[in-house]
Protein backbone atom coordinates (compact mmCIF):
# COMPACT_ATOMS: atom_id res chain seq x y z
CA UNK A 1 0.00 0.00 0.00
CA UNK A 2 2.62 2.25 1.18
CA UNK A 3 4.80 1.14 -1.80
CA UNK A 4 2.07 1.98 -4.26
CA UNK A 5 1.78 5.41 -2.93
CA UNK A 6 5.41 6.24 -2.70
CA UNK A 7 5.41 5.56 -6.56
CA UNK A 8 2.92 7.37 -7.21
CA UNK A 9 3.78 10.07 -5.85
CA UNK A 10 7.01 9.92 -7.40
CA UNK A 11 5.42 9.10 -10.70
CA UNK A 12 3.46 11.85 -10.27
CA UNK A 13 6.56 14.28 -9.35
CA UNK A 14 8.62 13.35 -11.93
CA UNK A 15 6.20 13.87 -14.82
CA UNK A 16 5.88 17.63 -13.29
CA UNK A 17 9.66 17.95 -12.83
CA UNK A 18 9.88 17.07 -16.81
CA UNK A 19 7.27 18.79 -17.51
CA UNK A 20 8.69 22.07 -16.14
CA UNK A 21 12.09 21.65 -17.66
CA UNK A 22 10.97 20.99 -21.33
CA UNK A 23 8.86 23.85 -21.00
CA UNK A 24 12.09 25.75 -19.75
CA UNK A 25 13.75 24.57 -22.83
CA UNK A 26 11.59 26.02 -25.43
CA UNK A 27 11.76 28.98 -23.57
CA UNK A 28 15.74 28.77 -24.11
CA UNK A 29 14.67 28.49 -27.97
CA UNK A 30 12.57 30.85 -28.34
CA UNK A 31 12.96 33.57 -26.34
CA UNK A 32 13.94 36.42 -28.30
CA UNK A 33 17.67 37.84 -26.35
CA UNK A 34 19.70 36.63 -23.45
CA UNK A 35 18.34 38.25 -20.66
CA UNK A 36 14.56 36.42 -21.51
CA UNK A 37 16.81 33.38 -21.83
CA UNK A 38 18.47 33.17 -18.32
CA UNK A 39 14.71 33.88 -17.23
CA UNK A 40 13.76 30.84 -19.26
CA UNK A 41 16.18 28.28 -18.00
CA UNK A 42 15.83 29.29 -14.44
CA UNK A 43 12.53 27.71 -15.05
CA UNK A 44 14.47 24.55 -15.83
CA UNK A 45 17.50 24.66 -12.98
CA UNK A 46 14.84 25.89 -10.44
CA UNK A 47 11.57 23.97 -10.53
CA UNK A 48 11.88 21.49 -13.05
CA UNK A 49 15.39 19.80 -11.47
CA UNK A 50 13.04 20.39 -8.51
CA UNK A 51 10.55 18.18 -9.01
CA UNK A 52 12.99 15.66 -10.92
CA UNK A 53 15.03 15.05 -8.19
CA UNK A 54 11.92 14.88 -5.07
CA UNK A 55 10.79 12.65 -7.32
CA UNK A 56 13.74 10.37 -6.96
CA UNK A 57 13.89 10.63 -3.81
CA UNK A 58 11.10 9.74 -3.18
CA UNK A 59 11.62 7.01 -5.05
CA UNK A 60 15.28 5.99 -3.27
CA UNK A 61 12.83 6.08 -0.14
CA UNK A 62 15.19 6.85 2.72
CA UNK A 63 18.69 5.90 1.82
CA UNK A 64 22.36 7.00 0.99
CA UNK A 65 20.76 7.46 -1.99
CA UNK A 66 18.55 10.12 -1.01
CA UNK A 67 21.42 12.00 0.59
CA UNK A 68 23.15 12.22 -2.36
CA UNK A 69 20.19 13.46 -4.42
CA UNK A 70 19.40 16.06 -1.59
CA UNK A 71 23.23 16.92 -1.93
CA UNK A 72 23.16 17.42 -6.05
CA UNK A 73 19.76 19.24 -5.25
CA UNK A 74 20.94 22.19 -2.77
CA UNK A 75 24.40 22.50 -4.96
CA UNK A 76 22.14 22.93 -7.90
CA UNK A 77 19.91 25.10 -6.15
CA UNK A 78 22.41 27.06 -4.61
CA UNK A 79 24.84 27.36 -7.77
CA UNK A 80 22.70 28.43 -10.84
CA UNK A 81 21.32 31.72 -9.58
CA UNK A 82 25.53 32.65 -9.18
CA UNK A 83 26.38 31.83 -12.76
CA UNK A 84 23.35 33.32 -13.80
CA UNK A 85 23.87 36.13 -12.38
CA UNK A 86 27.35 36.72 -13.73
CA UNK A 87 26.30 35.89 -16.82
CA UNK A 88 23.49 38.74 -17.08
CA UNK A 89 26.34 40.95 -15.55
CA UNK A 90 28.48 40.34 -18.26
CA UNK A 91 26.28 40.70 -20.55
CA UNK A 92 25.47 44.25 -19.53
CA UNK A 93 29.00 44.98 -18.88
CA UNK A 94 29.68 43.63 -22.23
CA UNK A 95 27.11 46.16 -23.69
CA UNK A 96 24.58 44.02 -25.14
CA UNK A 97 20.78 46.37 -25.07
CA UNK A 98 18.27 43.90 -23.88
CA UNK A 99 15.64 43.89 -26.44
CA UNK A 100 12.52 44.43 -23.85
CA UNK A 101 14.26 47.78 -23.62
CA UNK A 102 14.33 49.13 -26.82
CA UNK A 103 11.37 50.68 -28.24
CA UNK A 104 10.90 48.44 -31.00
CA UNK A 105 10.02 45.88 -28.73
CA UNK A 106 6.48 47.27 -29.04
CA UNK A 107 6.40 47.84 -32.51
CA UNK A 108 7.84 44.49 -33.54
CA UNK A 109 10.88 45.99 -35.67
CA UNK A 110 12.62 43.76 -38.61
CA UNK A 111 15.61 42.27 -36.43
CA UNK A 112 13.18 40.60 -33.85
CA UNK A 113 11.31 37.23 -33.94
CA UNK A 114 7.37 37.74 -32.61
CA UNK A 115 7.58 37.27 -28.93
CA UNK A 116 5.70 34.46 -27.86
CA UNK A 117 4.91 35.42 -24.36
CA UNK A 118 3.92 39.23 -22.99
CA UNK A 119 6.84 40.84 -22.40
CA UNK A 120 7.30 42.15 -18.53
CA UNK A 121 6.26 45.90 -19.10
CA UNK A 122 8.03 47.89 -15.73
CA UNK A 123 12.01 46.99 -16.23
CA UNK A 124 10.93 47.86 -19.65
CA UNK A 125 10.27 51.40 -19.00
CA UNK A 126 12.93 52.15 -16.23
CA UNK A 127 15.33 50.51 -19.13
CA UNK A 128 14.00 52.85 -21.50
CA UNK A 129 14.21 55.70 -19.92
CA UNK A 130 18.05 54.84 -19.29
CA UNK A 131 18.43 54.46 -22.97
CA UNK A 132 18.24 56.58 -25.22
CA UNK A 133 15.57 55.51 -28.16
CA UNK A 134 16.73 55.46 -31.77
CA UNK A 135 19.42 52.36 -31.30
CA UNK A 136 19.84 50.31 -34.35
CA UNK A 137 18.73 47.07 -34.61
CA UNK A 138 19.81 44.38 -32.29
CA UNK A 139 22.90 42.94 -34.07
CA UNK A 140 25.03 45.93 -35.38
CA UNK A 141 24.82 47.31 -31.81
CA UNK A 142 26.15 44.40 -30.15
CA UNK A 143 28.65 43.98 -32.33
CA UNK A 144 30.22 47.10 -32.04
CA UNK A 145 29.54 47.14 -28.70
CA UNK A 146 31.00 44.47 -27.76
CA UNK A 147 34.25 45.11 -29.99
CA UNK A 148 34.74 48.42 -27.62
CA UNK A 149 34.38 46.37 -24.90
CA UNK A 150 36.96 43.38 -25.95
CA UNK A 151 39.46 46.55 -26.14
CA UNK A 152 38.39 47.93 -22.87
CA UNK A 153 39.20 44.68 -21.71
CA UNK A 154 42.47 44.49 -23.30
CA UNK A 155 43.45 48.06 -21.90
CA UNK A 156 42.22 46.95 -18.79
CA UNK A 157 44.48 43.51 -18.69
CA UNK A 158 47.64 45.71 -19.66
CA UNK A 159 47.17 48.16 -17.43
CA UNK A 160 46.86 45.38 -14.02
CA UNK B 1 21.74 7.13 -29.60
CA UNK B 2 20.33 10.45 -29.47
CA UNK B 3 23.34 11.73 -26.80
CA UNK B 4 25.57 10.44 -30.06
CA UNK B 5 23.51 12.40 -32.72
CA UNK B 6 23.98 15.72 -30.33
CA UNK B 7 27.51 14.70 -30.35
CA UNK B 8 27.99 14.78 -34.41
CA UNK B 9 25.58 18.12 -34.67
CA UNK B 10 27.78 19.60 -31.76
CA UNK B 11 30.92 18.47 -33.80
CA UNK B 12 29.49 20.07 -37.06
CA UNK B 13 29.09 23.15 -35.36
CA UNK B 14 32.66 23.16 -34.06
CA UNK B 15 34.31 22.77 -37.75
CA UNK B 16 31.82 25.81 -38.82
CA UNK B 17 32.23 28.30 -36.56
CA UNK B 18 35.27 30.65 -36.82
CA UNK B 19 35.12 32.42 -33.22
CA UNK B 20 37.24 30.72 -31.82
CA UNK B 21 35.91 31.58 -27.72
CA UNK B 22 32.72 30.06 -28.73
CA UNK B 23 34.21 26.90 -30.18
CA UNK B 24 35.83 26.62 -26.53
CA UNK B 25 32.70 26.71 -25.24
CA UNK B 26 30.57 23.92 -27.78
CA UNK B 27 34.12 21.63 -27.01
CA UNK B 28 32.64 22.21 -23.27
CA UNK B 29 29.33 21.15 -24.24
CA UNK B 30 30.71 18.38 -26.21
CA UNK B 31 32.61 16.91 -23.09
CA UNK B 32 29.67 17.06 -20.89
CA UNK B 33 27.66 14.93 -24.06
CA UNK B 34 30.59 12.45 -24.44
CA UNK B 35 31.11 12.15 -20.20
CA UNK B 36 26.67 11.57 -20.03
CA UNK B 37 27.23 8.68 -23.56
CA UNK B 38 30.34 7.39 -21.47
CA UNK B 39 27.35 6.98 -18.14
CA UNK B 40 25.02 5.02 -20.56
CA UNK B 41 27.73 2.52 -21.68
CA UNK B 42 28.78 1.49 -17.91
CA UNK B 43 32.24 3.52 -17.77
CA UNK B 44 31.24 5.67 -14.47
CA UNK B 45 35.34 6.25 -13.83
CA UNK B 46 35.99 7.74 -17.23
CA UNK B 47 32.97 9.97 -17.67
CA UNK B 48 34.03 11.31 -14.37
CA UNK B 49 37.54 11.81 -15.63
CA UNK B 50 36.51 12.72 -18.64
CA UNK B 51 34.03 15.46 -17.79
CA UNK B 52 36.69 17.25 -15.35
CA UNK B 53 39.14 16.77 -17.30
CA UNK B 54 37.66 18.22 -20.93
CA UNK B 55 34.67 20.30 -19.26
CA UNK B 56 37.37 21.64 -16.26
CA UNK B 57 40.82 21.48 -17.25
CA UNK B 58 40.96 21.91 -20.83
CA UNK B 59 38.33 24.79 -21.06
CA UNK B 60 40.42 27.07 -18.79
CA UNK B 61 43.73 26.03 -20.72
CA UNK B 62 42.11 26.73 -24.12
CA UNK B 63 40.81 29.96 -22.28
CA UNK B 64 44.36 31.35 -21.19
CA UNK B 65 45.43 30.54 -24.50
CA UNK B 66 43.48 32.49 -26.20
CA UNK B 67 43.84 35.53 -24.03
CA UNK B 68 47.33 35.37 -23.99
CA UNK B 69 46.85 35.10 -28.49
CA UNK B 70 43.16 36.00 -30.17
CA UNK B 71 40.05 34.94 -30.55
CA UNK B 72 39.01 35.33 -34.26
CA UNK B 73 40.05 32.82 -37.05
CA UNK B 74 41.34 34.20 -39.93
CA UNK B 75 39.65 33.02 -43.03
CA UNK B 76 41.08 30.19 -44.64
CA UNK B 77 43.15 31.07 -47.76
CA UNK B 78 43.31 27.63 -50.14
CA UNK B 79 39.94 25.80 -51.23
CA UNK B 80 38.25 23.21 -48.50
CA UNK B 81 37.72 20.47 -51.24
CA UNK B 82 40.99 18.53 -51.08
CA UNK B 83 40.43 18.32 -47.33
CA UNK B 84 37.44 17.26 -47.53
CA UNK B 85 37.39 14.97 -50.29
CA UNK B 86 40.47 12.96 -48.21
CA UNK B 87 37.66 13.04 -45.13
CA UNK B 88 34.95 11.79 -47.41
CA UNK B 89 37.49 9.11 -48.65
CA UNK B 90 38.53 8.06 -45.07
CA UNK B 91 35.63 7.94 -43.70
CA UNK B 92 34.38 5.52 -46.43
CA UNK B 93 37.21 3.33 -45.53
CA UNK B 94 36.14 3.23 -41.82
CA UNK B 95 32.54 2.58 -42.71
CA UNK B 96 33.81 -0.11 -44.65
CA UNK B 97 36.17 -1.58 -41.86
CA UNK B 98 33.11 -1.42 -39.13
CA UNK B 99 31.01 -3.86 -41.19
CA UNK B 100 32.80 -6.58 -39.99
CA UNK B 101 33.15 -5.77 -36.56
CA UNK B 102 31.26 -7.58 -34.00
CA UNK B 103 28.21 -6.08 -32.70
CA UNK B 104 27.25 -3.55 -29.94
CA UNK B 105 27.04 -5.08 -26.54
CA UNK B 106 26.53 -8.77 -27.43
CA UNK B 107 28.00 -10.93 -24.48
CA UNK B 108 30.19 -12.68 -26.24
CA UNK B 109 32.33 -10.60 -28.16
CA UNK B 110 35.68 -11.42 -28.55
CA UNK B 111 36.72 -8.58 -26.42
CA UNK B 112 35.34 -10.34 -23.68
CA UNK B 113 36.04 -13.61 -23.95
CA UNK B 114 39.81 -12.91 -22.87
CA UNK B 115 41.27 -10.95 -19.85
CA UNK B 116 38.34 -9.23 -18.27
CA UNK B 117 36.63 -12.52 -16.89
CA UNK B 118 39.97 -12.78 -15.19
CA UNK B 119 40.11 -9.63 -13.44
CA UNK B 120 36.68 -9.80 -13.05
CA UNK B 121 36.64 -13.32 -11.07
CA UNK B 122 39.80 -12.69 -9.21
CA UNK B 123 40.02 -8.87 -8.05
CA UNK B 124 37.79 -8.98 -4.93
CA UNK B 125 40.25 -11.85 -3.88
CA UNK B 126 43.62 -10.60 -4.73
CA UNK B 127 43.72 -6.81 -4.18
CA UNK B 128 40.38 -6.38 -1.85
CA UNK B 129 39.20 -3.66 -3.87
CA UNK B 130 35.27 -3.83 -5.28
CA UNK B 131 35.81 -1.19 -8.21
CA UNK B 132 37.55 -3.60 -10.81
CA UNK B 133 38.58 -0.42 -12.79
CA UNK B 134 40.83 0.75 -9.59
CA UNK B 135 42.61 -2.09 -9.33
CA UNK B 136 43.25 -3.10 -12.77
CA UNK B 137 44.75 0.58 -13.08
CA UNK B 138 46.49 0.76 -9.71
CA UNK B 139 47.71 -2.99 -8.97
CA UNK B 140 47.51 -4.99 -12.25
CA UNK B 141 48.98 -2.29 -14.72
CA UNK B 142 50.31 -0.35 -11.98
CA UNK B 143 53.83 0.46 -14.61
CA UNK B 144 51.27 1.41 -17.06
CA UNK B 145 50.47 4.15 -14.53
CA UNK B 146 53.69 5.02 -13.42
CA UNK B 147 54.37 5.69 -17.14
CA UNK B 148 51.32 7.65 -17.30
CA UNK B 149 52.45 9.93 -14.32
CA UNK B 150 56.04 10.15 -16.22
CA UNK B 151 54.30 11.58 -19.40
CA UNK B 152 52.45 13.84 -16.95
CA UNK B 153 55.52 15.37 -15.03
CA UNK B 154 57.52 15.80 -18.68
CA UNK B 155 54.58 17.89 -20.20
CA UNK B 156 54.64 20.61 -16.87
CA UNK B 157 57.97 20.61 -16.97
CA UNK B 158 58.01 21.38 -20.52
CA UNK B 159 55.21 23.60 -20.49
CA UNK B 160 56.75 25.60 -17.35
CA UNK B 161 60.21 25.53 -19.33
CA UNK B 162 58.15 27.50 -22.69
CA UNK B 163 56.43 29.77 -20.74
CA UNK B 164 59.03 30.74 -18.26
CA UNK B 165 61.67 32.20 -21.14
CA UNK B 166 58.43 33.92 -21.86
CA UNK B 167 58.01 35.61 -18.76
CA UNK B 168 61.87 36.71 -18.94
CA UNK B 169 61.11 38.09 -22.60
CA UNK B 170 58.67 40.50 -21.59
CA UNK B 171 58.92 41.71 -17.95
CA UNK B 172 55.38 42.47 -16.82
CA UNK B 173 53.40 41.55 -13.43
CA UNK B 174 51.24 39.11 -15.89
CA UNK B 175 51.37 35.23 -13.61
CA UNK B 176 52.02 32.53 -16.52
CA UNK B 177 48.39 31.23 -17.22
CA UNK B 178 49.32 27.88 -17.48
CA UNK B 179 48.88 26.40 -14.45
CA UNK B 180 50.00 22.51 -13.84
CA UNK C 1 7.84 7.12 -15.69
CA UNK C 2 11.75 7.38 -15.63
CA UNK C 3 11.73 6.78 -19.20
CA UNK C 4 9.43 9.64 -19.79
CA UNK C 5 11.37 11.95 -17.89
CA UNK C 6 14.20 10.85 -19.41
CA UNK C 7 13.01 11.73 -22.53
CA UNK C 8 11.78 14.90 -21.56
CA UNK C 9 15.34 15.52 -20.55
CA UNK C 10 16.59 14.49 -23.96
CA UNK C 11 14.19 16.72 -25.65
CA UNK C 12 15.61 19.56 -23.80
CA UNK C 13 19.01 18.86 -24.41
CA UNK C 14 18.14 18.74 -28.01
CA UNK C 15 16.74 22.04 -27.97
CA UNK C 16 19.77 23.40 -25.70
CA UNK C 17 21.95 22.50 -28.58
CA UNK C 18 20.15 23.86 -31.10
CA UNK C 19 20.39 27.34 -28.69
CA UNK C 20 24.14 26.70 -28.10
CA UNK C 21 24.91 26.43 -32.15
CA UNK C 22 23.06 29.38 -33.26
CA UNK C 23 23.32 31.26 -30.20
CA UNK C 24 23.88 34.69 -31.40
CA UNK C 25 26.39 35.88 -28.95
CA UNK C 26 28.42 33.90 -26.78
CA UNK C 27 26.35 34.63 -23.90
CA UNK C 28 23.60 32.27 -25.32
CA UNK C 29 26.12 29.54 -25.95
CA UNK C 30 27.40 29.99 -22.04
CA UNK C 31 24.01 29.59 -21.20
CA UNK C 32 23.11 26.50 -22.78
CA UNK C 33 26.71 25.36 -22.04
CA UNK C 34 25.27 25.73 -18.06
CA UNK C 35 21.96 24.07 -19.31
CA UNK C 36 23.46 20.92 -20.80
CA UNK C 37 25.54 20.39 -17.88
CA UNK C 38 22.71 20.94 -15.26
CA UNK C 39 20.86 18.35 -18.09
CA UNK C 40 23.86 15.53 -17.70
CA UNK C 41 23.57 15.61 -13.90
CA UNK C 42 19.51 14.99 -14.46
CA UNK C 43 20.03 12.34 -17.11
CA UNK C 44 22.97 10.59 -15.08
CA UNK C 45 20.10 10.24 -12.10
CA UNK C 46 17.77 9.25 -14.47
CA UNK C 47 19.76 6.58 -16.05
CA UNK C 48 20.99 5.29 -12.91
CA UNK C 49 17.40 4.73 -11.77
CA UNK C 50 16.41 2.96 -14.82
CA UNK C 51 19.05 0.60 -15.26
CA UNK C 52 18.67 -0.38 -11.05
CA UNK C 53 22.10 1.01 -9.82
CA UNK C 54 22.03 4.48 -8.48
CA UNK C 55 24.86 4.58 -6.40
CA UNK C 56 26.97 7.08 -8.44
CA UNK C 57 25.16 10.20 -7.98
CA UNK C 58 28.85 11.14 -6.55
CA UNK C 59 29.68 12.49 -9.69
CA UNK C 60 26.86 14.28 -10.63
CA UNK C 61 27.87 16.68 -7.63
CA UNK C 62 31.10 16.43 -10.10
CA UNK C 63 29.32 17.76 -12.64
CA UNK C 64 27.47 20.39 -10.53
CA UNK C 65 30.76 22.05 -9.64
CA UNK C 66 32.25 21.40 -12.19
CA UNK C 67 29.71 23.19 -14.31
CA UNK C 68 29.96 26.67 -12.08
CA UNK C 69 33.88 26.38 -12.82
CA UNK C 70 33.44 26.29 -16.15
CA UNK C 71 30.73 29.08 -16.48
CA UNK C 72 32.33 31.44 -14.23
CA UNK C 73 35.99 30.77 -16.12
CA UNK C 74 34.22 31.88 -18.90
CA UNK C 75 32.51 34.76 -17.80
CA UNK C 76 35.59 35.86 -15.70
CA UNK C 77 37.63 35.49 -18.94
CA UNK C 78 35.37 37.38 -21.31
CA UNK C 79 34.27 40.16 -18.55
CA UNK C 80 38.15 40.90 -17.73
CA UNK C 81 39.75 38.95 -20.36
CA UNK C 82 42.23 37.00 -17.85
CA UNK C 83 41.51 34.59 -15.56
CA UNK C 84 43.33 35.69 -12.85
CA UNK C 85 41.87 38.66 -12.12
CA UNK C 86 40.74 39.59 -8.64
CA UNK C 87 37.81 41.61 -9.46
CA UNK C 88 38.17 44.31 -7.25
CA UNK C 89 37.82 47.10 -9.53
CA UNK C 90 33.89 47.12 -10.09
CA UNK C 91 32.93 44.05 -7.66
CA UNK D 1 20.07 -4.61 -47.09
CA UNK D 2 20.77 -2.68 -43.98
CA UNK D 3 17.92 -3.41 -41.58
CA UNK D 4 17.01 -2.06 -37.90
CA UNK D 5 19.56 -4.14 -35.99
CA UNK D 6 22.37 -3.53 -37.80
CA UNK D 7 22.19 0.14 -37.79
CA UNK D 8 21.70 -0.39 -33.85
CA UNK D 9 24.63 -2.73 -34.23
CA UNK D 10 26.80 -0.51 -35.46
CA UNK D 11 25.47 3.40 -34.88
CA UNK D 12 28.37 3.84 -32.07
CA UNK D 13 31.36 2.71 -34.77
CA UNK D 14 29.76 5.50 -37.49
CA UNK D 15 29.30 7.94 -35.15
CA UNK D 16 32.87 7.06 -34.15
CA UNK D 17 34.22 7.11 -37.48
CA UNK D 18 32.19 10.64 -38.25
CA UNK D 19 33.52 12.47 -35.06
CA UNK D 20 37.34 11.05 -36.31
CA UNK D 21 36.87 11.94 -40.13
CA UNK D 22 35.42 15.58 -38.44
CA UNK D 23 38.89 15.96 -36.04
CA UNK D 24 41.31 14.79 -39.02
CA UNK D 25 39.51 17.82 -41.38
CA UNK D 26 39.57 20.13 -38.74
CA UNK D 27 43.24 19.81 -38.46
CA UNK D 28 43.81 19.20 -42.07
CA UNK D 29 41.91 21.99 -43.34
CA UNK D 30 41.88 24.82 -40.39
CA UNK D 31 44.87 27.23 -40.59
CA UNK D 32 44.17 28.08 -36.71
CA UNK D 33 46.67 26.47 -34.19
CA UNK D 34 43.83 26.56 -31.31
CA UNK D 35 41.78 25.29 -33.92
CA UNK D 36 43.50 22.47 -34.42
CA UNK D 37 44.19 21.45 -31.48
CA UNK D 38 40.65 21.19 -30.61
CA UNK D 39 40.56 18.79 -34.15
CA UNK D 40 42.80 17.24 -32.61
CA UNK D 41 40.77 16.39 -29.15
CA UNK D 42 37.74 15.45 -31.06
CA UNK D 43 39.74 12.77 -33.02
CA UNK D 44 41.62 11.47 -29.18
CA UNK D 45 37.62 11.57 -28.00
CA UNK D 46 36.10 9.66 -30.95
CA UNK D 47 39.17 6.50 -29.75
CA UNK D 48 37.70 6.59 -27.03
CA UNK D 49 34.26 6.33 -27.65
CA UNK D 50 35.25 3.27 -30.05
CA UNK D 51 36.73 1.70 -26.98
CA UNK D 52 34.23 2.49 -24.22
CA UNK D 53 31.84 0.82 -26.90
CA UNK D 54 33.68 -1.74 -27.50
CA UNK D 55 33.51 -2.91 -23.95
CA UNK D 56 29.96 -2.35 -23.09
CA UNK D 57 27.46 -5.49 -22.73
CA UNK D 58 24.10 -5.06 -22.79
CA UNK D 59 22.29 -5.68 -20.03
CA UNK D 60 25.75 -5.55 -17.68
CA UNK D 61 26.21 -3.21 -15.21
CA UNK D 62 29.56 -0.95 -13.99
CA UNK D 63 32.41 -2.91 -13.56
CA UNK D 64 32.13 -2.58 -9.75
CA UNK D 65 31.60 -5.75 -7.96
CA UNK D 66 28.85 -6.58 -5.69
CA UNK D 67 26.77 -9.69 -4.84
CA UNK D 68 23.67 -8.43 -6.35
CA UNK D 69 24.72 -8.64 -9.78
CA UNK D 70 26.23 -10.63 -12.12
CA UNK D 71 27.02 -9.32 -15.65
CA UNK D 72 29.46 -6.40 -15.94
CA UNK D 73 30.71 -4.67 -18.43
CA UNK D 74 34.23 -4.70 -19.63
CA UNK D 75 36.69 -3.52 -17.13
CA UNK D 76 39.52 -3.14 -19.56
CA UNK D 77 38.84 -0.52 -21.92
CA UNK D 78 37.78 1.85 -19.30
CA UNK D 79 41.23 1.49 -17.92
CA UNK D 80 43.04 2.13 -21.02
CA UNK D 81 41.09 4.65 -22.28
CA UNK D 82 41.87 6.28 -18.46
CA UNK D 83 45.51 6.49 -19.37
CA UNK D 84 44.44 7.90 -22.61
CA UNK D 85 42.37 10.94 -21.51
CA UNK D 86 45.18 12.13 -18.95
CA UNK D 87 47.78 11.91 -21.76
CA UNK D 88 45.45 13.29 -24.06
CA UNK D 89 44.96 16.53 -21.90
CA UNK D 90 49.26 16.49 -21.18
CA UNK D 91 49.62 16.63 -25.25
CA UNK D 92 46.92 19.58 -24.86
CA UNK D 93 48.77 21.66 -22.25
CA UNK D 94 52.00 20.94 -24.19
CA UNK D 95 50.56 22.43 -27.84
CA UNK D 96 48.59 25.18 -26.07
CA UNK D 97 51.92 26.08 -24.37
CA UNK D 98 53.71 25.97 -27.75
CA UNK D 99 51.05 28.23 -29.30
CA UNK D 100 51.70 30.90 -26.68
CA UNK D 101 55.03 31.13 -28.00
CA UNK D 102 54.32 30.81 -31.56
CA UNK D 103 52.09 33.28 -30.89
CA UNK D 104 55.09 35.86 -29.49
CA UNK D 105 57.39 34.68 -32.06
CA UNK D 106 55.20 35.63 -34.82
CA UNK D 107 52.76 37.88 -33.82
CA UNK D 108 50.28 35.11 -35.26
CA UNK D 109 48.61 31.91 -34.87
CA UNK D 110 47.29 30.87 -38.36
CA UNK D 111 49.63 29.00 -40.01
CA UNK D 112 49.57 30.64 -43.80
CA UNK D 113 50.97 33.92 -42.36
CA UNK D 114 53.38 31.87 -40.47
CA UNK D 115 54.71 30.68 -43.47
CA UNK D 116 54.69 33.63 -44.96
CA UNK D 117 56.56 35.30 -42.28
CA UNK D 118 59.38 32.47 -43.17
CA UNK D 119 59.72 33.10 -46.48
CA UNK D 120 60.84 36.83 -46.08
Amino acid sequence: MMDTIFMLLSGALLIVGAFFYLTGAIGLVRMPDVFTRMQASGISDTVGVGFLIAGMIVAAGPTLIAAKLAIILAVVVFITPVATHALAQAAMHAGIEPVLASPRVLGLGAGLKPLETKPAQAPAKKRAIKKKAGKAAARPVKRASRTKAKTRAVAKGKRS
Amino acid sequence: MVLLTLMAIITIGIVRLRNLFAVVILGGIYSFLMASVMIVLDAVDVAMTEASVGAGISTVLMLGTLYLTKTEESDPGHSPLLPLFVAVVMAGVLVYATIDLPPFGLADNPVHVHVAPRYLDYSIEETNVPNVVTSVLASYRGYDTLGETAVIFTAGIAVLLLLKGRRKLKPGPKRKRIKR
Amino acid sequence: MFEIATFAVLAALALAVYRALSGPTVFDRVLAANFIGTGAILLLALVGFITGRPEFLDIGILYALLNIIGTLAVLKFWRYGDLSHSGEEEG
Amino acid sequence: MIGFEDIVAHYNHWITVFLMVSGLYIVVARGNMVKKLIGLSIFQTSVYLLFISAGKILGGTAPIISEDYQVYSNPLPHVLILTAIVVGVATLSLGLALVVRINEAYGTIEEDEIFAEDEQ
